[in-house]
Formats: C-alpha cells, structure tokens, sequence
C-alpha cells in the first residue's frame, strides 16, 4: 500500500472544490461538532449540516425514529436552531477547519428560501448551499415544492437570485419521475444535484396497534434504499449535464463507488454515520485502497464508466 | 474518556429472571472510564439486524490493566434485545460509548433516595455503587424502593441489598414485598426524608416517574430521572431522542436523550 | 391454544369471500403447482397466478435477480405462458383445489387488457381478476397504465366490460401520489385495489463495473420495501372504501396484522415464500395464534383498528 | 424424496484451499437421498443475511439410521458465501432440497469423461462417485479432467484420485500439472474416446464450456453440464434463474436452472 502512489481524489462541484468526493449527509452529521471526537473533520471532502430554516424549529414530538429491516425511518421534522444561531454559534467552529461547509437549507415559502440563502451567502466559511427541496416529515415544507417540476425550478431561480455560492438542489424519491424534476432545476439554473432523500414510510407497532412514530410517517434511509437510489441516480446522470451527488444508503467504499461509477462525482453518508461514527473516513480509505489496487491515479477516472451493456 | 466504537467480547450471557439479561462484557482498556447514568448502544459486530446499535445503561464497570469489564442488565422487549438475549459467551459485540451525561451527586446529603422500576434498577444500581465505593457514603443513608409488576420481574436485588441500607421492596402483585406501587412505598415514608438534606434518583417506566412528578410536585426534593427514548446516533448528531422539558425560562423545548441526558430534572420534565 | 375456540378467519373482497386472508403475491407462487408439494394449497386464502399476457411472453434475458440489503431485485419481464396455455394446461391443475384462484393480468394495450380478461371470465376456476398496471420492468407495460389516474381509470373502465369476476387493480408504489391513482381506478368501477408491487431499484457490479441485472433496473421487493407499503395503504385506506388488499415484505404473520390494523382486508405474501416456501401457511397459522391469545373471534374486528393519536 | 426446508447442524467447515470451503452439514433423516447433480439453497437460520439462500451443489452425502451427513465444497465469491465460510461448527443452516433434476447416467458407456473448471469439481465428484459406488462401473473407465487457474485453487483431488482411474490435472500457469485450459486437455485427448461409447460431463465457468461447445461442436460426443444462474426460489415458481437453450424444435427458449436444470445437454444450450 504505501509503496503505491496516492490517487487524487479531488472532485468539482460546479466551482466548488472538494478534497475529495465524500460528504456527510444532512441531518446525519448535526453541526460536525458532534462528530469531532470520531473523526478528523479535515479530511471530509465536505460537511453537509443540518437542515437550516429562518426561524428555529422545534421539530415533531417523539418518538422519532424505528428500525426498520436494513435501515430506519425518522420524523425529526426538520428540529434546527435557526440560520441566525447557526451563523452565530456552529459556523465559527467549523471555521476552525480546513473543510468545505455546505448548508442545508430548508423553507415553508420562495420568500424563506431567499431570506435563508441571502444571510449564508454574506458570511465567511460556507461554500455552498444545498436547497432541500424534498423533506418528506412537515406538511406543509419540502414535499411539494420537490414534486413539481415549475415549482422545483422556481424555488431554484429564486435562490440563486440571493447567492453567488454553488447551489446545489437535493431531490426527493417521492415522485413518478424524478428527472423530469432534474432536467427542471438545472434549466434554472442548479449548479449540481444531489439525491436521493428519504422515502417516506411508516412503521406499525402491532403491540398497540399505533404508529411507532408519533408523527405517523417518516422517511426512511439506510441500505434498504441503496437499489432505488442506484436507479434514480442513474436515470438523472443520463438526462443532465450538471453534476450529480449520489446518496442513498452508502454504508462501504463499495456503495460510494458504486454510485460514482454511475457518474456521480461525489456521494454523501448519511445513516451510516449512526452505525459507525466513522462511516466517513472509513469510506474514504476504503475508496483510496480500491483506486490503488486498480491503479487508478485520480478518482474522477471512474466516474461514468459504468457499461450497461454486458451484466454479471 | 474517549468515546469510540471498541469491539467487545462476551464473557457471559444469563437469564437472571424470564426474559432478563444480564451481560457481561470484555472491552479495550480504551474504553473510557464510564460515570453513573451514562450508557452504551450495543450491536452485533458485522451484523446487519439488529441495524442500529441499541441503547443500554452501564450496569457496572471495573478495570483491569489491560482490559476492562462490564456488565449490562437489559429486558427482551422486542427484536433487537431479543437478539442481543441470544448471544453466546464468545461473541463479539460493537459497544458504543460511553455516552451521555451522568447523575449529578450529593455526597453531602444526609440521605439518597433511590427509586426504580423494573428495568431501571440498572443505572441506579450503578449509581448506589458509586456513592458507596467512590463517594465513601454510608450504607445507612442509601435508601433503595425497588419495584415491579410481580417478584419475577425483580432484578439485581443480589448486589443492591449488599450496597444499600434500607431496601424497600414491592410488587403490583404482592408476590414480593410490600403490595404496592414503588412510588406509593416511597411516598408513605416521604415524612422521613428532609427536602434540603435528600437527593431523589428515579428510573422507570413513564407512567411512574410521571406518578413520581405528581408526588414531588412543590415538596422542594431535588430529584433527578434517567429517561429513554429511541436512539439513532447516540451522539447528538441526529435529533432522532427527543424529549420535551422546559428550559431556564419555563419555555417548552426538545431536548436530546443521548447528550443532553439521559439525566434530567425531574421538574423540568414535561409529560403529555 | 386447543382449547381456545378457533377464530373466523373469512374475509369478504367485493363479492369474492376468502377463507382466510393470506393470499399468494403474483409472480412468486408460480402456478401454485411449484409449491403444492410445500403446501396444502387448499388452506390458502387464495392463490394469486404468476401475471398473464395475451401471447406467451419470453420474459428479460438474464442476470434476471439479484439480493440486496433486506431485499432483492427482479428482472423477470412477465415471462409467462399466455392467457390460453394457463387456461389448457395450469387451471385444471388447481381446479381439484378448494382454492379461490385470481388471475393476475397484464397488457400492453387496453385492447390486450381487454381480451385477457375475456378469456379468463369464460372460463370454469377463476374466481376474480387482478389487474397489473404497475409491472416496473418492461418498457412498455406496466408503468405507463399506473403512472396516471386517467389511464389507470381507463384500464379499470375497459376491463370490468369485459368481466363479471371481481375486478382487483394492482397498484404501482413508483408515484408521486398514489391515493389518486386509487380514487380514480375505485371511480372508475375496481372491486379492490391491491398494493404495492415493487420499487424500482437497480444493482451494480463494482468488479465488472456493469449492472447485476441484464435489464439494467428492476423490481424491489421484500422486508426492505415494507415501511413503503404501510405508508401507502395507510394513505388509501383513508380516501376509497373499496377493500385494499396490502402488499410488501410481509414475512410473518406481525407483518400481515400491521398491514390488517391499518385497513387492508387481506394481504398477499410474495418474496418470503423464496426464503420460507411455507411461509403463507406459517403466517396464516401465527396470524390465528395472535387472535386466539387476545381473544378475538373474528379476524376482521382488527381490520383499521389502528389509532393514529398514541405512537409507541 | 422430500423438498423441504431442513434445519441442519454445521459440523465442520474448514478451508481446504484459500477461498475455497469444505462444508460438512448433519442433517434430519427426512432430508431426502440426493442424486448427481441435484443442489440445495443453504441460508444461515434465522439470519436476515444473507437474505436469499444461495445454490450449492451436493458435494457428498452419506445417510446414517436417524439422520445424515450431506458435503458441501464452495467458493468465497461475495457477501453471501463469504458470510457462509465464516460459519463454526454447531451453526444451524435451512437446508432447502435436494433442488433440481439429475444428470443422465450411462453405465453401459466404455468411458465416461468429466471435465471441471474451478469449483465444477463439486458436482461432477459427487456423479463420479455414484458411478462407482451406485452404478458399478470401473474405475479404468472414468476420466477426469480438472483445471484451474493455479495449484492453489485445485480441490476434491483427494477424493477423486480415489475415485477415477485417469486422472488428468491442469492450470493456467502449470504450477500444478500440464500448463494447459483443461478443455485443451481434453481435446489433446479426444480421439482416444469414441463419441458412441463415451459420456462427457462438464461443469465450469461459463468461457470454459463455450469452448468445449466448440470443441465437441459436430463430434457427436453426448455431454451434459450443470448450469448457473443466481436463484431466488429454488422451485421452479418465480423464474429467475432463466438461461436460453434450444427446445427439440430448434427455437431458443428460457429454461429455468432450479427446476428444468441444473443439468443440461451442452448442444442446447445458447451461450450470447
Ligand atoms: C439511555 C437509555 C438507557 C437504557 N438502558 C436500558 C437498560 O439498562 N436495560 C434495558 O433493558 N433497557 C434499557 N433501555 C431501553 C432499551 O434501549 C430498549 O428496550 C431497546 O432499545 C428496545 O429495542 P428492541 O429492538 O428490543 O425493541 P424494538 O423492536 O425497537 O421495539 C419494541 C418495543 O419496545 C419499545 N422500545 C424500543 N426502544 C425503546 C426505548 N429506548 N425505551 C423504551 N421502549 C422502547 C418500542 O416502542 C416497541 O414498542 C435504555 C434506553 C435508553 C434510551
Ligand atoms: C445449481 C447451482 C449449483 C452451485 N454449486 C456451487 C458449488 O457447489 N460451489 C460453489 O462454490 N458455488 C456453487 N454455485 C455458485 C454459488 O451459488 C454462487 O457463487 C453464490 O450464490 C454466490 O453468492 P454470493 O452472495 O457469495 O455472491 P453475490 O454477492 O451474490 O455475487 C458476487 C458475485 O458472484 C456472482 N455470482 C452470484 N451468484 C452466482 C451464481 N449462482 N453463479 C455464478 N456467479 C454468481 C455475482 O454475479 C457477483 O459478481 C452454484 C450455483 C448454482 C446455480
Ligand atoms: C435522522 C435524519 C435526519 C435527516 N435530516 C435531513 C435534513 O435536515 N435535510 C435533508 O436534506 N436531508 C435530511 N436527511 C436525509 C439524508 O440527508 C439522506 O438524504 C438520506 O438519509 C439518505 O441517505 P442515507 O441512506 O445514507 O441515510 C435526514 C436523514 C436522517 C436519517
Ligand atoms: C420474482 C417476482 C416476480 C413478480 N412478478 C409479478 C407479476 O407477474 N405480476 C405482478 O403484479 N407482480 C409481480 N411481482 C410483485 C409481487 O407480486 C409483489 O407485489 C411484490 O414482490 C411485493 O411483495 P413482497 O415484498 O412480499 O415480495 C413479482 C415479484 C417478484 C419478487
Ligand atoms: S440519538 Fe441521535 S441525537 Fe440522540
Ligand atoms: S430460482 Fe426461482 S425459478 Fe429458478
């Protein structure tokens, strides 16, 4: 191994660099600080953080969260502490590190996105946005802005009205066809994609004949979801030009390769996280020693080289 | 006390009472130093059900040189302990932690209050050990309410009749002790314990520690409980262990089980 | 338990009565004979058939399957032997049952529809109809018809001209929203509506850099899919009142009950029968210790027992 | 003969070459006798993963008065034989068969021909076996012809050189026997066998009998090989494990390997 030379693994997100392709997932990292202890925040290609709104919101009542067979379901309901103590209390931490800060963003209305994204966009050390389009846990939030091709590409015009930072739109599964929602958004302007989010699903305790979550649905992440993610990421990559984040239930190095291969230019770890505090950095070597076995000099060799045409 | 996810061994794995478990684990001398109160999430190491570690109190510790032991005593409620139930000496287990918060202690006070349901004698038990070996307090001031629906449902009695000098024991059933709801023993002696010189700890289902809320109400005992709720990440990360307590100002908030617990006041709690 | 009193385990789907409500999923009980030496088929509530084209249908070259987490994808592409083989040489089989037989059909025109349905209601031993619209694997078929409530109403319309049998429409889980696809097709005349049939999802090769599947994408099915299939016939039962018939990762009789509470009147057991070729009676048998240990008389008192406030 | 799912008990499972996995498996009496060729789905009781059972050929089997003792030989290839070799003695596996049909036996034949690629011996080893023992023909008569890619992947030759009078090894890189495909070896051979009087059986990588279709092409030479597809049922019922062959009519139609197969006649067989 260390007599190989080591492959370059940095990637481009529009015109955001990344060190190399594995993000966190948002919602799955808190803030970083949470997982400074497990892992060295330096070596991430970035950090995703929780979902922020305009307001803080105080999320669903619990229970939150069930098992389900190869993943989990959760109805946080999008809980965060607002930008404004985002920007006051977590960001000059993160600051602290030499790592790309990518804010989640969230909005009940076009006008909550804009007033969001503007106040991110005038501070040091975010370099990008991502517009959750798709949290399928509030009512009246992401779901129906993600579902609709216009409102989807006018949520996306409207942001990047506010930002001079890479805006990335992260798509729902929830839909009957989620390219004709990405064709859409990079019509307006999107500078990369990132999917999948969660599906939304339930879970029954029979015992008393309730939700095991209190919000009734949730959505569900984690392995389980892996084969849809793989497809859809696959459908996107094929109808757009823009770049492509894979997510969905990467758990291994070979997951995120998997989506990469595909043609995603990078892949974010969510769930994952939750099993092993080092999901992240474990991935990342993971994909490191792959390259080298292969002799794969920089990592943005393999992305698309996926040929559909022969199967084993 | 670095927190990590150290591989464990099981040394042992008996059913001490239908469906109760008691585990006992060897770990790294890495794993950290556990306080009262904190817990571990355990899974299966390279097992993908159960899926999430689950979360359990930290029983009893103690360290060797170069490794450490210790024990969980946990109840077969559904998939994921019923698993864990079904673990062979030998096994290997991924052991999450030590995490959360501990109790806040009084060694000062001239009585501790120990009040536990069912399953919740685990992290009071840890607890009563602390004030007895570290803390250096008398035996005579340990007041210890064990109940339970019925005597089979009654655990580590063994160690905390050892530990504390006044057990009280009861059952819903009477099969065991006194007939009578563990908060209802405790509030028939409540004249004894003077508010400013007691310290109250409770663990146990919702129903009595909110019965035990209801008890306190304006009496002045500080009294502090162990909560549960479903975990995902164990370290903050998720906001997936929710629970509703008021803050400094009285305003309802969310507060995290694993971080921000699993102690809280019990007069900050806030039960619907 | 033997001397407890046996539970009444009938259930009546439009005017098609079931002895007990576990039926066999389409396409994972062959023709019934494959599992006849496994199990006494005439125990089963019903066996529904392997889907039924007008023509024989070669079906998808292989890889046709492959497992995943929880799971596994198909890529069987509805091969079949035709409306008029299984009329020849599969139904006097099952005919010496005492079981009812659905007939799971699938074209790719109504006019296919249409004449596939005919067949199959002149004819002695088919006791209802259960309609694919939501086949994900070939291009053509499936998809299309339940992708849209007015295609999908047009399907139902089209086939209940044909038949007098109880007419069943299976629904797709591949949709922005499935209530109105249900609402649409209970307009437009269906008996039942069924639900879900699989995800599509898609598996790659790391090694060979290709897909798992011949096809490329398949079907998603088993205990990964459940929490998808609760949250979707959670979401019908409440807008139709035509019977709903659920679907999706069912392995044991816990899983068939919570699909019960929620509303579905019956249920059908697809993948488990791969891992447990008597996985139906199995669940048929816990299903009864369950009502027998809390002293239900009647399988469909539990029937959308489910109370919605609580969560545990 | 009884399809079934049988919980069976592992009874060892050792490593008989790097990757390569010698699986001895106690079984219920009822488990029916098996025939050359026939397989089961093998999954870990009670285990979610792998989810599927996985297709393993009966590599030995012996029936005792109460129970039986069935062999197993296989390859680490992914997650789940990977998860199966990891299995210790006492493990319970669901033994799912004996699946699929036989091969066809031809006593009356001069010379019967085995040609294995890899872990083909499996299958083949079992069928010459049943020659000897079952159909009583002499050892003189059976070839077999076994390759790999290097010594180290070379398994079951214990059993066979026992088992067949000429044996004849090959590997890619000739650390172990000629340094020849193993279909080449054969093909060196091939005059010495007249095609009326000879049965050739062959089980390998797909390249490796798409060159002996080649090979026997127009020869007349009767053979029959064992076939692999992924699997999910096992019974014939959800037609997953499909391969093209020709019917008697000449048009190419999907077989299933569970149920029509394993075994096919190599001339039907369509290789894309
Ligand atoms: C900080 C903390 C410490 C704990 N310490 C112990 C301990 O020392 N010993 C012990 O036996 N248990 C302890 N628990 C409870 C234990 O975590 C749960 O019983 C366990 O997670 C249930 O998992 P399961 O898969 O068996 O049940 P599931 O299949 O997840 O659920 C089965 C049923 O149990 C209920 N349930 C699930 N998780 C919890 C939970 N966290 N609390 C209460 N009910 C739950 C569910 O609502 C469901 O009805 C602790 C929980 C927490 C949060
Ligand atoms: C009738 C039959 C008999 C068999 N007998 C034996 C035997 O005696 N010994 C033995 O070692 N193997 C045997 N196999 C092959 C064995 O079933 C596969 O190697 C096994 O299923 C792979 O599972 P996995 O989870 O390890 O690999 P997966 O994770 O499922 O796949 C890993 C890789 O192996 C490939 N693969 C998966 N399944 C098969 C398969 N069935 N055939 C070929 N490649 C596959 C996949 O394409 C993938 O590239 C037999 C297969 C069949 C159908
Ligand atoms: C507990 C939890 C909280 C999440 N919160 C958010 C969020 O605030 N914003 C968002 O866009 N996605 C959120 N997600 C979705 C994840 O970012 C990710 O898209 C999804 O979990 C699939 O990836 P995974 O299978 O690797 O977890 C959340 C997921 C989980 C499990
Ligand atoms: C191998 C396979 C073949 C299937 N074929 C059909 C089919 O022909 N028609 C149909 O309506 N559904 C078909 N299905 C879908 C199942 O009937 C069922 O809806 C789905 O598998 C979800 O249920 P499960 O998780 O219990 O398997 C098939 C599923 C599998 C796994
Ligand atoms: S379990 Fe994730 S925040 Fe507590
Ligand atoms: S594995 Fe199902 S038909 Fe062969």
């Amino acid at each position: 191994m260390t007599k190989k030379t080591n492959p370059r693994m940095a990637v481009q997100i529009g015109n955001l660099r990344l060190k190399n392709p594995v993000m966190t997932a948002s919602g799955t990292f808190g803030y970083g600080e949470e997982y400074s202890e497990y892992v060295d925040l330096n070596r991430l290609g970035a950090i995703v953080v929780k979902g922020l709104s305009l307001q803080p919101r105080p999320g669903n009542p619990p229970p939150r969260i069930m098992e389900t067979t190869g993943g989990m379901l959760n109805a946080i309901g999008l809980q965060n502490i607002g930008v404004d103590v985002f920007i006051e209390e977590k960001l000059p931490f993160l600051r602290k590190y030499d790592v790309a800060v990518i804010a989640n963003i969230y909005g009940e209305s076009y006008a909550e996105y804009q007033k969001v994204a503007r106040k991110l966009s005038s501070v040091k050390g975010v370099h990008a946005l991502e517009v959750n389009v798709s949290c399928p846990n509030v009512k009246k939030g992401g779901l129906s802005f993600g579902c609709d091709p216009r409102i989807a590409a006018l949520v996306t015009r409207k942001v990047k009205e506010e930002t001079d930072l890479p805006v990335i739109i992260k798509l729902t599964p929830n839909v009957t066809d989620i390219t004709a929602i990405a064709v859409a958004v990079e019509k307006a302007g999107a500078d990369a994609v990132s999917l999948i989010n969660t599906l939304t699903g339930m879970s029954v305790n029979l015992k008393t004949r309730t939700p095991h979550l209190k919000n009734i649905t949730g959505g569900l992440s984690g392995p389980a979801i892996k084969p849809v993610a793989l497809r859809m990421v696959w459908q996107v990559v094929k109808c757009i030009s823009i770049p492509v984040v894979g997510i969905g239930g990467i758990m291994t190095a070979s997951d995120a390769l998997e989506f990469m291969v595909l043609g995603a230019r990078a892949v974010q770890v969510g769930t994952a996280n939750f099993v092993n505090p080092r999901a992240t950095t474990d991935i990342l070597e993971g994909m490191q020693e792959y390259l080298q076995d292969n002799n794969i000099k920089d990592i943005n060799e393999i992305v698309g080289t996926f040929s559909a045409g022969g199967a084993q | 006390m670095a927190k990590d996810i150290y591989i464990g061994e099981v040394l042992k794995n008996e059913e001490v009472q239908p469906q109760f478990f008691l585990m006992k684990i060897a770990l790294p001398a890495a794993f950290g130093k556990p306080l009262p109160g904190q817990f571990v999430m355990i899974r299966i190491a390279g097992l993908a059900e159960p899926f999430l570690g689950r979360p359990i109190s930290i029983y009893s510790f103690s360290s060797k040189k170069s490794s450490s032991e210790m024990e969980l005593l946990f109840r077969v409620v559904g998939k994921g302990t019923q698993i864990l139930a079904g673990l062979i000496s030998g096994s290997q287990v991924e052991v999450h932690g030590p995490l959360g918060g501990s109790y806040k202690i009084f060694p000062e006070k001239e009585n501790i209050v120990f009040i536990a349901g069912g399953i919740g004698v685990a992290p009071l038990s840890m607890l009563a050990q602390y004030f007895c070996q570290d803390a250096g307090v008398a035996r005579s001031s340990l007041n210890f309410y064990v109940g339970a629906k019925t005597a089979k449902e009654i655990v580590g009695l063994d160690k905390l009749t050892e530990l504390c000098g006044n057990m009280h024991l009861c059952t819903d059933d009477g099969t065991s002790g006194q007939k009578a709801f563990v908060t209802h023993a405790f509030q028939k002696d409540i004249k004894k314990y003077d508010p400013a010189k007691t310290a109250v700890y409770a663990c146990g289902p919702r129903g009595m520690m909110k019965t035990l809320a209801g008890i306190l109400g304006t009496t002045g005992f500080n009294c502090q409980v162990s909560l549960e709720e479903r975990m995902a990440c164990g370290t903050g990360a998720c906001m997936g262990c929710a629970v509703a307590v008021r803050d400094k100002s009285g305003k309802a908030v969310y507060r995290r089980v694993c971080s921000d617990g699993p102690v809280f006041d019990l007069e900050d709690v806030i039960w619907e």
